[in-house]
């Protein structure tokens, strides 16, 4: 076969560098929070506007996401929540703006750049593989980091194989950890929600991203579903140091995990700052309640 | 992969349980046909008179020297692959196995030229199939009896300088060839463009593509181009709808002459007045009822057991005639050397190799008028070059030309060249003739 | 009570990841395997009934086999990368034309006539080399659109193929003959001998696909077939998933295209890559099951051997039916069974099998 | 050539190069986008540039060829419509189209020749033969609808597809078996042809009745279809059933009963189909492969739009047969084969919807 794969290689010692981490944060869960907050930004936007037609999705919108911490974005049906994720990860192309990752400066980002820069994020309706299994669909998170062409891979002797084994082995961290051992090989499509929801956050993790986009993980959740999720967003964030972008409507959650909270209503920011100062912010009350003059 | 098997072992027993049932010392004659499909309506009445024939001799003269026929039909409908494994599952059946094919479509032969020698099973090829295949000695399969395209190319050419009085005068004129896209259509090209160069015509080939129901940009580059004359070798619908598209432009009709099998009652007939004047050629025989038709009438028709509806001594019908009277003819030869009994693929070639059709057969055959006499021999297994031309008169076929004899000069090196190359490439050494017997 | 999962544990992942993880399906495969490539020989050998007959080695098998293999190869495609495809017939024929330049040499280049089996192989490169180029609008168009858009390669090459005497070397009709199939010295000939080359082939191939598929190349197919957004976020590049599956699956058509003209046909014109032949192979895809090897070998021997046993049934029970009426019923019974078992299990006789499997694990207690 | 003939092409060549490109940039493109893009953009002013050299130096060959070819897409255009409606109302991809104007065709010719042969003048037989045929039409959308549709209400397209191409078989091999398999000469329009213009060309234009009686009629069914859509309450409820099944189904609108009407609209405009092409080629098999011809049409125009269907119907005629004559003429003919698919594969690399279809955008 002349097609050979041009995956970026990954270096050697990240492999086992995840699982040992996985296996540490499940000894520890508490650390210290504050500890890993830092001012450094991670990802900035500045004044993004993205319109279909002739519909504004968002309308010059700027905030930034620091290194470490986790970051809310709420706001209304519709307030461009979901689009501005879409921005980030490079599934829109913004008509005007600038986008900073990691100190790199681009106009838009693109989807497959997003991913090997270190970017990577769950959905507001599960956008799983369907048809593949649980464990097929994590392995499909860790894409990027596997380097064996096509040939090995035909043959599955050797190095593909020895690949296949190590990479399997993370993934199974990650299942111990998310706790879904026993739907290992079930097709995800024929999972409940819930359990859908949490194979997308472990397809997003075996990624081993830098920053973490949420789209509304505890969407339809029951109360005790919710604290599970909460559990592992957490300690991803303070095990890992992974830096997560988190959309959610459920105020209480958003409080209770973010570091700092911004909030969009008819795709413009109206109010950036820590839950605290958000919560008692009169025009997010106001875009909440409405506006009653 | 278990399944596989299961279907497998499944079709097996289906094959096997029903056993064929033919009696002991029967001569198996397998008939590949098309009923169904763009060629059906030249491929029914061919088949019907194959049938027919073979009913006659068995209801008559109870087979071929006492040796019961039979036979089965298997509907190939055109297509390459299900000609081969029609083939492959008539082959082996009768006492002896098959006694010959006639896959009636040139792309079956091209297929089943490549089988033939190892199975041992004569190819009857009547007037299609490889030209080159004339050369017994590449080709101790293939008879292509009585005609080739190139023949036929040859012929048309012929009666095109009659018509314009001499071969002289074709010189500067336009001859365009309306062809269908396949090695059945692009058989008579080689040939023509050697006639073209001799004559110094120009020669221009117009592919329609399969199945050929869509004709209307090659009939305009006609009427553009304005040639004097148009050949064509067409099957199926596409020979009516050259008819019909030729008249929709305007092309007099009796500027083309159509090789023959593109002269038949099918393909004239759906263009109605249209087709009045268009010429075809004759492979030796047309339409008509001859001594044999009375005899089929006689005994197998009125008997209830044949198959001829109205395409009863049309054109294609009698070809069918004709071709099972040469296979049969092959096998009584080989009856005279071997003996009285059912005849192998091998021994069915030496008769084909050694046919010798007189006039006198041809008569006693109830065949008078419908073919010259035949004699094939290993250097020749063609026979014949022998052919005349009918016009539609919105009727019927009318002869309108006398016989006409193939210009082997320029045909024979052409064969020679074709089944060298052939040879060549399969690493065949040719038969020595002079040694055959 | 023979096919029970329990008692055995698998200690590596290694193991854990084998094709068949049961030990019974395993067993099962050698044995079938062991059947194909002795017992058939041996029992054809003997002249033992029914493989002493030609006609199921020649007519059934050899077909079968050929097309099993072209079927993974689109399953490959339509499948698990979810790109339908109609003109898998045109990669068929690229294969066969071009084994056929490599096998009888290229004299303009200073090309010697190549081994057979080289050719074949070479077949397939040049196969998967247009499927690359053919695969190049699938990353703007999808589904239907994308379906007829790949009627463009069938219908170009299908007159290519007619048209540029170059490939048929100038043969005056256009139809070519295969050269003698001489495989390292052995001259390939006798229908066994035909049936356990494309044995081979189909054995090795059909190991090639399954390791492909549940490989990291598989999964980024079947990823871009369920949800190609989102593989692209996780960093799937559609461009590379699409394209090698485009390859690798029109260089398992081409070889197999190679060897259905030069195994089974021997001589062979582009009709015999038609949009018929396309067709036929998306049947046996979705008949036997998209994304599933398995599935591949059940759907041709269905698509392939109905139409034949329907053709013999009645001559051979002795029913006087016309050849005409017998050809019309074989179309009306086909075509009835295809829209009955597309309503039945539209996921294909592989998921039937796994369903069957799924019962036999439990039995005798339904649950 | 004179200069003229050389410099008018280069012009138009030019100009149709820059108006494709400034057609392009209006959407983001990757690179790979761009360069398929410049090529499609200097292959079709290469042919159009070229094709108005032709024209200029043979002006009346160029409108005939032009004619011809814009009249006989038409007849495409024909059995593309049946495609439109039923993807438009019940997202099927119908593959039996072909099979369907075969049904109609053999329907019709077999019953006209069972009438006028018992004696019944032509005036009555023909109604008679067009209201038994449409019987036949209603009678397959029913089956059709009540055993395959229905059954595989909710499957993905490509499993409907392919249970539309075992309808195929069953309606092929039914259809010949009830009514023959012969071909059954139909002739319900006049097929001579006349020449046009003469004074203005040299030998004139030719132009064939039967392709201008195949024009009048795509527009009268047009027309009717659009009134339909447009006036009627089952017409309304079809584009409901269009737009959205599930919400149409919400406000009570039966879908089966709208899926057997489209089925039927569709065997109608087969009929309709048939009536014309078997005047042209005599009702035969070789009627189901006009499937094939009419799918590039579609997918130019677009599978959702009527007007699609007529405009890339006229496009495919017009290109292809352009196209056959002065280029095929060069490396060899037959090139009609594909080329009306290579248009089409050109026209979905720049609008992957068809020049008519609606803008798909993707959302997560």
């Amino acid at each position: 076969m002349s097609v050979k794969t041009e995956m970026p290689v990954a270096p050697a010692e990240t492999v086992p560098s995840l699982a040992m981490v996985m296996a540490e944060a499940e000894r520890r869960p508490e650390a210290d929070a504050r500890q890993r907050l830092t001012t450094e930004v991670l990802l900035s936007v500045e004044g993004v506007s993205l319109s279909f037609g002739g519909v504004k999705a968002i309308s010059d919108a700027s905030f930034d996401i620091r290194k470490g911490e986790i970051r809310a974005i709420i706001g209304p049906n519709g307030a461009g929540k979901t689009s501005m994720l879409n921005v980030i990860n490079g599934f829109y192309f913004p008509q005007q703006g600038v986008i900073t990752f990691k100190g790199e400066k681009r106009r838009e980002m693109r989807p497959y750049f997003a991913a090997t820069s270190g970017i990577s994020r769950t959905f507001q309706n599960v956008a799983l593989f369907k048809g593949m299994t649980t464990l097929d669909n994590m392995m499909a998170g860790r894409t990027l980091k596997m380097n064996k062409g096509l040939f090995w891979q035909a043959l599955r002797v050797g190095p593909a194989v020895a690949e296949e084994i190590r990479h399997r082995e993370v993934v199974e961290r990650l299942i111990d950890f998310l706790e879904i051992q026993h739907i290992r090989k079930v097709p995800v499509g024929k999972l409940p929600y819930g359990l859908q929801k949490r194979v997308e956050l472990g397809r997003a993790l075996a990624m081993e991203p830098e920053l973490l986009l949420l789209d509304e993980p505890m969407a339809g959740m029951n109360l005790e579903e919710k604290e599970d999720m909460s559990r592992f967003v957490l300690t991803i964030n303070q095990s890992l140091g992974t830096t997560i972008a988190l959309i959610e409507h459920d105020m209480g959650v958003v409080m209770d995990l973010s570091d700092r909270v911004v909030v969009l209503e008819y795709g413009r920011k109206i109010a950036d700052g820590t839950p605290d100062e958000v919560k008692s912010d009169p025009k997010v009350i106001d875009a909440y309640l409405g506006v009653s003059h | 992969m278990r399944k596989l098997l299961g279907t497998a072992v499944i079709v097996g027993l289906g094959l096997g349980t029903a056993a064929p049932a033919f009696a002991q010392g029967e001569q198996f004659i397998p008939v590949l046909s098309y009923r169904t499909g763009a060629y059906a309506v030249n491929g029914v009445p061919f088949a019907n008179g194959t049938l027919d024939y073979l009913a006659l001799l068995n209801e008559r003269d109870g087979g071929i020297n006492g040796v019961k026929i039979a036979w089965e039909e298997c509907e190939t409908g055109y297509a390459t692959d299900k000609g081969v494994e029609c083939y492959e599952r008539l082959k082996g059946k009768g006492t002896t196995g098959a006694a010959y094919v006639s896959p009636l479509s040139t792309g079956i032969t091209f297929a089943l030229t490549e089988k033939a020698p190892g199975d041992k099973i004569p190819l009857l090829t009547l007037g299609y199939g490889r030209s080159e295949s004339r050369n017994g000695a590449v080709f101790p399969w293939n008879f292509i009896a009585m005609g080739s395209y190139w023949t036929g190319a040859d012929v048309a050419i012929q009666h095109v300088a009659k018509e314009m009085g001499g071969f002289d005068k074709l010189k500067g004129k336009k001859i365009s060839l309306v062809y269908h896209d396949s090695p059945y259509g692009k058989e008579p090209i080689p040939a023509l463009e050697a006639f073209a160069k001799k004559y110094d015509f120009t020669f221009k080939g117009i592919p329609v593509t399969h199945p050929g129901v869509e004709q209307k940009s090659q009939w305009l580059s006609i009427r553009q181009d304005r040639p004097d004359y148009v050949l064509l070798w067409g099957w199926g619908v596409m020979n009516g709808t050259s008819i019909k598209e030729a008249a929709a432009v305007a092309y007099p009709r009796d500027k083309m002459i159509g090789i023959w099998w593109s002269g038949a009652e099918p393909d004239v007939t759906p263009a109605g007045d249209g087709a009045k004047g268009y010429k075809a050629l004759m492979l030796q025989h047309g339409p008509g009822q001859f001594g044999v038709h009375a005899e089929i009438k006689k005994n197998v028709l009125d008997k209830g057991k044949g198959h001829a509806k109205d395409d009863f001594g049309q054109v294609l019908y009698n070809r069918g005639l004709i071709n099972s009277f040469i296979g049969t003819e092959a096998i009584r030869t080989a009856q005279a050397k071997f003996g009285k009994q059912p005849m192998t693929g091998e021994q069915v070639r030496w008769g084909f190799e050694n046919l010798n059709i007189t006039e006198a057969r041809i008569k006693e055959a109830g065949f008078e008028g419908m073919m010259k006499p035949l004699k094939l021999s290993c250097t020749d297994h063609q026979g014949a070059d022998l052919a005349r031309v009918q016009q539609w008169d919105g009727k019927e076929w009318k002869v309108i030309s006398d016989w006409y004899t193939a210009d082997r000069s320029v045909l024979d090196p052409l064969v020679a060249e074709q089944s060298a190359k052939y040879a060549a490439e399969k690493k065949i050494t040719p038969v020595d003739c002079s040694k055959a017997g | 009570m023979l096919y029970r999962e329990t008692g055995q544990f698998k200690s590596t992942y290694s193991a854990d990841m084998g094709i068949f993880p049961l030990r019974q399906d395993r067993n099962a495969l050698f044995v079938l395997l062991a059947f194909a490539f002795i017992g058939v020989p041996l029992l054809a050998h003997f002249h033992v009934w029914p493989f002493g007959s030609e006609y199921l080695l020649r007519a059934i098998l050899l077909p079968f086999l050929i097309l099993s293999m072209a079927a993974i190869g689109v399953n490959i495609l339509i499948g698990y990368c979810g790109q339908i495809s109609l003109g898998s017939g045109a990669f068929m024929a690229i294969g066969a034309y071009m084994a056929y330049k490599f096998g009888t040499g290229m004299p303009e280049i200073g090309l010697p006539p190549l081994p057979v089996l080289v050719s074949i192989l070479l077949g397939g490169v040049c196969s998967a080399l247009v499927g690359i180029l053919f695969g190049i609008p699938s990353l703007r168009i999808k589904g239907l659109y994308l379906a007829v858009a790949t009627l463009a390669a069938q219908f170009f090459f299908d007159w290519v193929f007619l048209r540029v005497a170059w490939f048929t070397n100038y043969a005056p009709s256009g139809s070519v003959s295969a050269p003698e199939l001489n495989v390292f010295g052995w001259v390939v000939n006798e229908p066994l001998e035909r049936y356990l080359l494309c044995l081979t082939f189909v054995t090795v191939f059909a190991l090639i696909a399954k390791n492909l598929v549940r490989g990291n190349i598989g999964r980024q197919w079947m990823a871009i077939r369920d949800m190609d957004i989102a593989a692209e976020l996780m960093g799937i590049r559609p461009f590379f998933a699409k394209l090698s599956a485009f390859a690798v699956s029109s260089f398992i058509v081409g070889v197999a295209g190679a060897l259905w003209a030069f195994v089974y046909l021997g001589a062979w014109e582009p009709l015999a890559f038609s949009i018929d032949r396309s067709l036929q192979l998306l049947f046996m895809v979705i008949i036997g099951g998209l994304g599933s090897i398995l599935g591949s070998f059940l759907g041709a021997g269905f698509i392939l051997i109905v139409p034949i046993m329907l053709n013999l049934v009645p001559s051979e029970l002795g029913v006087p039916l016309s050849t005409e009426t017998i050809s019309h019923l074989e179309f009306i019974i086909f075509g009835s069974l295809i829209c009955f078992l597309l309503i039945k299990e539209p996921h294909g006789f592989a998921r039937l099998v796994t369903l069957m499997k799924e019962k036999l694990r439990l039995w005798p207690f339904p649950y | 050539m004179t200069a003229l003939s050389i410099a008018i092409p280069g012009g138009i060549g030019a100009i149709l190069a820059g108006l494709m490109f400034t057609l392009l940039r209006g959407d983001r493109k990757s690179a790979i986008d761009l360069a398929v893009h410049i090529f499609l953009a200097v292959v079709m002013a290469v042919f159009l540039a070229f094709l108005a050299a032709k024209a200029i130096d043979n002006p009346g060959g160029f409108l005939e060829i032009l004619v011809g070819g814009l009249l006989s897409g038409v007849l495409y255009s024909l059995v593309a419509l049946g495609f439109v409606l039923i993807f438009k109302a019940s997202g099927v991809f119908n593959y039996a189209q072909g099979a369907m104007v075969l049904v109609a065709g053999l329907a019709l010719v077999r019953s006209l020749d069972f009438l006028t042969a018992s004696g019944v003048a032509t005036v009555v037989a023909v109604p008679l033969a067009i209201l038994f045929s449409g019987a036949v039409m209603a009678l397959c959308a029913f089956v059709i609808e009540k055993w395959v549709l229905r059954p595989l209400l909710n499957q993905d397209g490509l499993t409907l597809f392919m249970s539309t191409i075992g309808a195929t078989f069953v309606l092929e091999g039914l259809a010949q078996m009830v009514f023959g398999s012969e071909v059954y000469p139909l002739k319900l329009f006049p097929t001579d042809p006349m020449i046009l213009l003469e004074s203005v060309f040299p030998g004139g234009i030719l132009v064939n009745k039967l392709d201008v009686w195949g024009g009048v009629i795509a527009g009268v069914l047009v027309a009717a279809l659009a009134l339909f859509f447009q006036y009627t309450k089952t017409g309304r409820a079809l584009r409901a059933v269009a737009d959205d099944h599930a919400a149409a189904q919400s406000v009570g609108i039966p879908i089966s009963w709208i899926w057997f009407i489209v089925w039927l609209v569709a065997g109608i405009v087969a009929l309709v189909a048939a009536t014309v092409w078997g005047t042209k080629l005599g009702i035969q098999f070789s009627i189901v492969f006009l499937a094939l011809k009419a799918l590039p049409v579609l997918i130019i125009g677009g599978f959702t739009s009527v007007p699609g269907a007529i405009v890339g119907g006229l496009i495919v005629g017009a290109g292809e047969k352009l196209a056959e004559l002065y280029i095929g003429e060069l490396i060899g003919g037959g090139i009609e084969y594909w080329f009306a698919y290579v248009l089409a594969l050109a026209v979905l690399l720049v609008r992957p919807q068809g020049l008519f279809g609606e803008k798909i955008i993707e959302r997560i």
